[in-house]
């Protein structure tokens, strides 16, 4: 009997929906059946079946080939070829489970090594802007049940987060909001008319790159000052109506993407953004959010500050403190000037996602991928060790957008004698252990991990 | 747990759960906890010359949880200031790496108490939606038994069933989240405050009524106590007032306090409270404005001195720059206007919230002299110390590291005044505080109770935590301090504070000559309430989330077992 | 053979059709299909004598990339083009980041120019061949 | 004085941290023991003299050492870093954190500097002669304590983040400036004498501006008050007298309100 798994996470995007279910074979190795997922989340389910799956570590052969090799192989390469670098750089994390996560910290402190995640790429700029101005943020429950004025600005849910808009922040019907969409007013601000655009009531159809000083013109307008008759493309009257807007909602709930931290300024848009939030918090009720992308992606920022104090840009070479500037320990810096002396790309695609002139330079040193499927980055490794999906057939908490933390579930078994991501860096360790002569620490938590399947306790 | 024997041997014994103050003698430990004796054989620790306290208990601390790593996160410069890496006392080869000075890393905040000596730390927050957060965190701090309070006060459910006067509803509830959550008891943050925080609102004063819930502070925090009581917990309702940190709030302080009166503890674990106030240093102001901003201290201690159903922890104002955060969203944003630092702000949807600014208290400015002077008024106007415990509601009004600074203060006239001495507007800061006219010195046997004895009672661990006794946990410290002969320079009792001699916990040699030399075994502790399964409540908490108020799943809202490791189950049987 | 030129700023953004094929696997046919598409404003590509659904070069300050010129699934305005992220975007986006940290994914100075003629490279022949382990062949 | 030259012998493979190479930590060396000091490559502390040849000991104290490195320091880092006096010369480029968190003394860089340089600043002197990257004279991340104080002038061009969170001192870009100039700044000085593309004074509380060419953007926060005739640098202008920006907080000063104050040369 196919059994059906309620209640499922689905590890694509920032939304972390986890109302998915999958119906899976009896002898649970296959997915059959996804329900309530979106699109992605479907097919990223249904790959998992892929009979090609990689099961063991390739290794390059010096024609240019990949050879399996055994995982011991495997580790013991990881293992010394960190140890030997001068500065290794640990990448990705965005298809990782947060126990993954803490285990690599152990890795990377101990081979001094740069910790960095894909928001280094994606959501970096938001962190510094954090830094600089703090993120005056909520729950998606709270722009369900509360928002009535939403602005997506520099971002695009109906392509990148394709049920954020059902599940928290266009349609749903919550617990202040009864009427769902007919209760919220729509902004949207962005150069493109996209698809998330066409859904708002407003669409601000700025010049590219100028979001901050639309944000100050916005500010500027707030504290009751005039402003110039067009700000990036805006004609004043628009602006002044849609700070009304903003000014006369009980909860005003603003959500950014990368139309913000891709573009001139980066971090400054969305300090803009944040400030632009407290403004509104004298007025009414204002809250911001990162739309983030992956959906632990949120993980690594959390686990990484809890260890070190910094979500990203980890450099942990000095052995006695870590050390965070983006801009200097920054996966995409690090490469360009040539900072760092061996590359491990984990749970994410660094030969596709990065431009391709820092792959090229990463490419120079030994190159590691640790990630389940083939991609990018593994066809150019030296190195490609597969592992379990999390949140397919590995669970694990994962942090959703807005750092709620949620315990996903395994749906299928692993492929046998495939690892958790966990499972292979605590091995690495080991081995740097040995090879280091030095005893492993462990804290609480090698010897209490298990995951026992707990189903509702209602 | 370390089996085997050992002997701490000639040390001046400070115990106040058995009235030793100062004897010479020896603690006998087997397998992990204190015996009559123990045979020959034992490993033998010196602590001639030095004093013998139990470990020490943390009541109310920030130390892990969502708000204490956002506040990690939005603070760089909180690790590296001026050019200069805050790594303390950090350790050697062979330990987790150290990082933070107001918000330490785990792995520092793990090793900087047990330098200490301190063994139990209570988590004072945890909103329960990211509970799951609060205990991979806990997971992942070394060394000290750690137990984390849910916030109840401004919970949905709470305050639906307390509106309508039902506690038993309330109090099933309860025993279903402590469960879901792993929490140790019953937090209240500024009640109905934070909810009305989100929509932008504040209950300042206890008979605001709290926005669409049409309940006031004064009902859920009366309703909570009835609830508390009624469950039996180990610990009573932990109440973080309204109006926090605002001149002239200490009228409400005392009005929240009385709704204690009439109150007596029902437990089995030998908590005498039905109250505990929280770092009442941010309660006891007076004053219109900034400007007559002064102490209230002796006013409210002078209350709390009479009922003894009520305990209190100070919130110590040590001086430092910091990072504010709470619960009290309302509070964080007001005091965001206040210095314009950055300002971090979490609502949680149906729970509560929490708010961060970093701040910086400068002896300079008369109001934060005042602060600093009201804290240390509230333990020296005291009468029961076993009923005050040292805090700084780290980090709050400064960073844990700090308490052996606080018990100097405490210890010394002579440090205290030379603080004030380098106060820039000292005459002011004196004419506002009584400060300067307390000759009081609070012995080692009073800092005892406000660390180890007094603490642990309040929590209900005293029978395992907070004493020498045969039976109790094996956790002891031995600090550089001669009883007999105790310095004239106070600075050597904040060295001795700071840094343990030794520091045994569950019977394994932790610290030795203020280094930390094992990771030993931490515990997870919590509370689980048996009691008849309330169809009432069942069905309401589901209905949360199958009609979508809560954006998670029922099945992935409770913290999973592995998450919290070496769990110490406190059980409490509620009869139907 | 129409030599005209444009000069646009380039924007490299998620879509659904992207995000549904790389969950598929990246040398999935249908990944090809999604990123190797550059969306630009009509009345560009006349100017630029472009037909649509014909090839064009794409040339940044680091790099080329051939690609097909179609109307935007979303509206782009004149003077603007999109091309979804992915491997083929990012053989243009230029690497620098303001030290932040983070590329020059959006709003980067590009020059497009016919070239149907020109041969649409595979994923992973862009890739391979930019560090020299491209040997041709499979997918 | 003494002067302790260091002669570039190699190229590091990774970048070097060179925060030994400032006058107080050469002040009462001898050349070996100088060569002796560390400096971080990656994860491995090795010592000056693995890429330096040097001669000549240092002063008794800082401010009796001059140090001269008579070639390029592309790939060395924090040079000149929390200097309190002396001088340090660089005939060649330097890489982040010139002059960082420095107190006083005097650093000159002959070719162009990298990012970061006089971060935190709150002293001395730092002059270079190329371009400067990015985050001039700008805060730590997180910090809201930029440059306190000193002088950076850079003959050559800067990026962006200009005197981020500054709140005293000078900086003076004698060419042109990317994006972001003074964001969130609280005082100082920031003079420009070419052309910026904009966002100029973004956030600022407090503080000058002068910029002497064009800026594309302006922030529409800013608006103009009136002509002014004042002296930058050595030289006289007519400027255009912006207060700002609007948008973000300001105190007051015996009952007035205090902006920030961009003065921008008016066109002829």
């Amino acid at each position: 009997m196919p059994k059906l798994i309620k209640g499922v996470g689905c590890p694509y995007c920032g939304s972390s929906c986890d109302d998915i279910e999958v119906l899976v074979s009896d002898d649970e190795t296959k997915i059959l059946e996804v329900h309530n997922a979106c699109i992605i989340g479907t097919n990223l389910f249904h790959h998992a079946n892929d009979p090609t799956r990689p099961r063991l570590p390739r290794r390059r052969q010096p024609d240019g080939s990949m050879k399996e090799i055994p995982y011991d192989e495997a580790i013991d390469y990881m293992a010394k070829t960190m140890l030997a670098a001068k500065k290794p750089l640990v990448y990705g994390f965005g298809s990782t489970n947060c126990e993954g996560m803490s285990a690599v910290a152990r890795i990377a402190e101990k081979s001094g090594a740069v910790l960095d995640n894909c928001a280094t790429i994606c959501h970096g700029p938001s962190f510094l802007a954090i830094f600089d101005n703090g993120y005056p943020s909520c729950t998606l429950g709270e722009a369900k049940n509360r928002a009535d004025v939403v602005v997506f600005w520099g971002c695009n849910p109906m392509h990148a987060h394709p049920r954020h808009t059902s599940r928290y922040s266009i349609f749903p019907r919550g617990y202040f909001t009864q009427k769902g969409q007919m209760q919220r007013t729509v902004l949207c601000v962005d150069p493109r008319e996209t698809d998330t655009a066409k859904l708002a009531d407003h669409h601000l159809m700025l010049d590219q790159g100028h979001d901050y000083e639309l944000f100050d013109a916005f500010r500027t307008v707030l504290r009751g000052f005039e402003i110039p008759d067009v700000v990036a493309g805006i004609p004043k009257e628009t602006i002044k109506k849609s700070v009304e807007i903003m000014k006369n909602a009980k909860f005003c709930m603003i959500f950014f993407g990368m139309g913000c931290t891709h573009t001139d300024g980066r971090n400054h848009n969305i300090d803009a953004a944040i400030s632009l939030t407290r403004d509104l918090n004298t007025h009414t009720k204002a809250s911001i959010m990162a739309m983030r992308g992956h959906y632990n992606i949120a993980g690594p920022g959390q686990v990484w500050a809890w260890q070190f104090g910094f979500p990203y840009c980890i450099d942990l070479s000095k052995g006695t403190h870590a050390h965070m500037n983006p801009g200097e320990t920054s996966s995409v810096d690090l490469a360009m000037r040539d900072e760092v002396d061996c590359f491990v790309n984990v749970g994410a695609d660094a030969g596709a996602h990065f431009p391709i002139q820092p792959v090229q330079h990463l490419k120079k040193h030994p190159f590691i991928t640790v990630d389940p499927n083939f991609n990018m980055a593994s066809e150019i490794s030296d190195l490609h060790i597969p592992v379990r999906i999390a949140g397919v057939d590995e669970p694990g908490v994962v942090y959703r957008m807005d750092n709620v933390p949620i315990q996903f579930r395994a749906v299928i078994k692993g492929l046998p004698g495939v690892p958790s991501d966990e499972e292979l860096f605590n091995k690495v360790y080991e081995r740097m252990c040995e090879l280091t002569k030095t005893e492993p620490i462990w804290l609480a938590a090698k010897e209490d991990r298990r995951y026992p399947e707990s189903e509702a306790v209602i | 747990m370390a089996s085997g024997e050992m002997i701490v041997k000639g040390g001046f014994i400070i115990d106040p759960t058995r009235k030793i103050d100062g004897d010479v003698g020896d603690v006998a430990i087997k397998d992990g906890k204190i015996v009559d004796k123990v045979s020959s054989s034992a490993k033998v620790i010196d602590a001639k010359g030095k004093i013998v306290m139990a470990g020490a208990v943390d009541v109310h601390s920030h130390v892990a949880g969502p708000k204490v790593n956002a506040g990690r996160l939005m603070r760089p410069e909180d690790k590296f200031i001026s050019g200069v890496f805050r790594s303390g006392m950090a350790q050697k080869n062979g330990y987790r790496m150290e990082s933070g000075f107001s918000i330490p890393s785990v792995f520092k905040t793990g090793y900087d108490y047990a330098r200490m000596g301190y063994t139990f730390v209570m988590e004072a927050a945890m909103p329960p939606l990211l509970a799951p957060h609060t205990h991979e965190e806990i997971h992942d701090t070394p060394i000290i038994d750690e137990a984390a309070l849910p916030v109840f006060a401004n919970n949905w459910f709470v305050m639906e069933y307390l509106r309508k006067g039902e506690v038993e509803n309330t109090a099933s509830y309860i025993a279903w989240l402590l469960k879901a959550t792993k929490g140790y008891g019953v937090k209240l943050v500024n009640p109905g405050g934070t909810a009305a925080w989100a929509w932008g609102l504040n209950c300042l004063s206890l008979n605001d009524p709290v926005p669409y819930f049409e309940i006031t502070p004064a009902e859920i925090i009366k309703g909570l106590i009835e609830a508390n009581e009624y469950l039996g917990l180990p610990h009573s309702v932990h109440l973080h007032q309204n109006n926090l940190g605002n001149p002239g709030n200490y009228p409400d302080t005392i009005a929240a306090l009385k709704i204690a009166e009439g109150f007596k503890a029902r437990n089995k674990f030998g908590r005498e409270q039905v109250m505990h106030s929280t770092h009442l240093q941010f309660h006891s102001y007076g004053g219109e404005g900034w400007k007559d901003f002064c102490s209230k201290a002796k006013e409210v201690m002078d209350y709390v001195n009479k009922q003894k159903n009520i305990t209190i922890d100070l919130g110590c104002v040590t001086l430092d720059e910091t990072t504010t955060m709470t619960a009290d969203g309302p509070f964080e944003h007001h005091l965001h206007s206040l210095n314009h630092l950055k300002w971090t702000n979490v609502d949680v949807e149906m729970e509560t919230a929490a708010g961060i600014v970093p701040y910086i208290y400068d002896k300079n400015v008369t109001p934060n002299a005042v602060q600093w002077a009201t804290g240390l008024e509230l333990a020296l106007f005291a009468k029961d110390m076993n009923r005050t415990f040292i805090t700084t509601d780290h980090p709050n009004a400064g960073p844990f590291t700090r308490y052996p600074r606080v018990i100097k203060w405490l210890m010394s006239k002579k440090a205290r005044e030379a603080t004030i001495a380098t106060m820039k507007n000292s005459d002011k800061m004196i004419g506002l505080t009584n400060i300067h006219t307390m000759d009081r010195e609070l012995t080692l046997f009073e800092i005892a109770q406000m660390t180890r004895s007094g603490p642990a009672k309040c929590l209900g661990l005293g029978n395992v935590y907070g004493g020498l006794a045969p039976g109790m946990n094996a956790d002891v410290g031995i600090f550089d301090l001669n009883y007999k002969n105790l310095p004239s320079d106070a600075e050597k009792i904040e060295t001795a504070f700071q840094r343990a001699a030794c520091f045994i916990k569950g019977g394994e040699v932790i610290v030795r000559d203020g280094e930390v030399v094992s990771h030993g075994h931490k515990k997870t502790v919590w509370v689980k309430v048996k009691m008849p399964e309330n169809p009432q409540v069942t069905r309401d908490v589901s209905q949360a989330f199958t009609q979508g108020t809560y954006t998670v799943d029922i099945r992935n809202y409770p913290v999973r077992e592995y998450l919290a490791p070496h769990q110490s189950v406190i059980d409490v049987n509620v009869e139907a | 053979m129409n030599m005209a030129k444009i000069h646009l700023n380039m924007i490299t953004q998620r879509s659904i059709e992207e995000g549904a094929a790389m969950e598929q696997g990246k040398t999935n046919p249908n990944y090809f299909i999604a990123c190797t598409v550059c969306e630009m404003n009509p009345e560009d590509m006349k100017k630029a004598g472009i037909w649509k659904n014909t090839n064009v070069k794409v040339t940044s300050e680091c790099g080329t990339v051939i690609v097909k010129a179609i109307e935007p699934t979303q509206y782009c305005p004149p003077g603007l083009a999109h091309i979804r992220q992915g491997v083929w975007a990012n053989q243009v986006v230029p690497p620098r980041t303001q030290s932040t940290g983070t590329p020059q994914y959006s709003g980067f100075p590009v020059t497009i120019e016919s070239a149907p003629s020109e041969r649409i490279k595979t994923a992973l022949e862009l890739v391979q061949g930019a560090v020299g382990l491209w040997q041709g062949g499979k997918i | 004085m003494a002067t302790v030259t260091l002669k570039p012998t190699k190229v590091p493979e990774l970048m070097f941290e060179g925060y030994s190479i400032t006058p107080d930590a050469f002040a009462g060396k001898t050349a070996p023991q100088i060569a002796d000091l560390p400096g971080h490559e990656g994860k491995f502390v090795l010592k000056l003299g693995d890429f330096f040849e040097v001669s000549g000991n240092g002063g008794e104290t800082a401010a009796d050492t001059d140090i001269v490195i008579t070639g390029d320091c592309t790939r060395v880092k924090y040079i000149g870093a929390r200097m309190t006096a002396g001088t340090v010369t660089v005939n060649g480029n330097a890489d982040m954190y010139v002059g960082g968190w420095m107190k006083g003394g005097k650093i000159h860089i002959k070719g162009n500097m990298d990012s970061f340089c006089g971060i935190q600043m709150e002293g001395g002197e730092l002059l270079c002669d190329g371009d400067a990257k990015n985050h001039v004279g700008c805060a730590y991340r997180g910090d809201w304590r930029g440059m306190k104080g000193g002088t950076i002038r850079i003959k050559g061009s800067a990026g962006n983040d200009i005197g981020t969170a500054m709140l005293g001192g000078t900086i003076i870009i004698e060419k042109n400036a990317f994006i972001h100039v003074s964001t969130h700044a609280e005082g100082g000085t920031v003079i420009i004498k070419g052309d910026v593309e904009g966002r100029v004074g973004g956030q600022m509380v407090k503080g000058e501006m002068y910029v002497l060419g064009k800026i594309k953007f302006m922030m529409p926060g800013y608006q103009k008050v009136g002509t002014v005739e004042k002296e930058v640098d050595g030289a006289t202008y007519t400027f255009d007298h912006y207060i700002g920006d609007l948008g973000e907080r300001h105190g007051k000063s015996k009952g007035q309100i205090v902006y920030a104050n961009l003065y921008l040369k008016a066109a002829a």
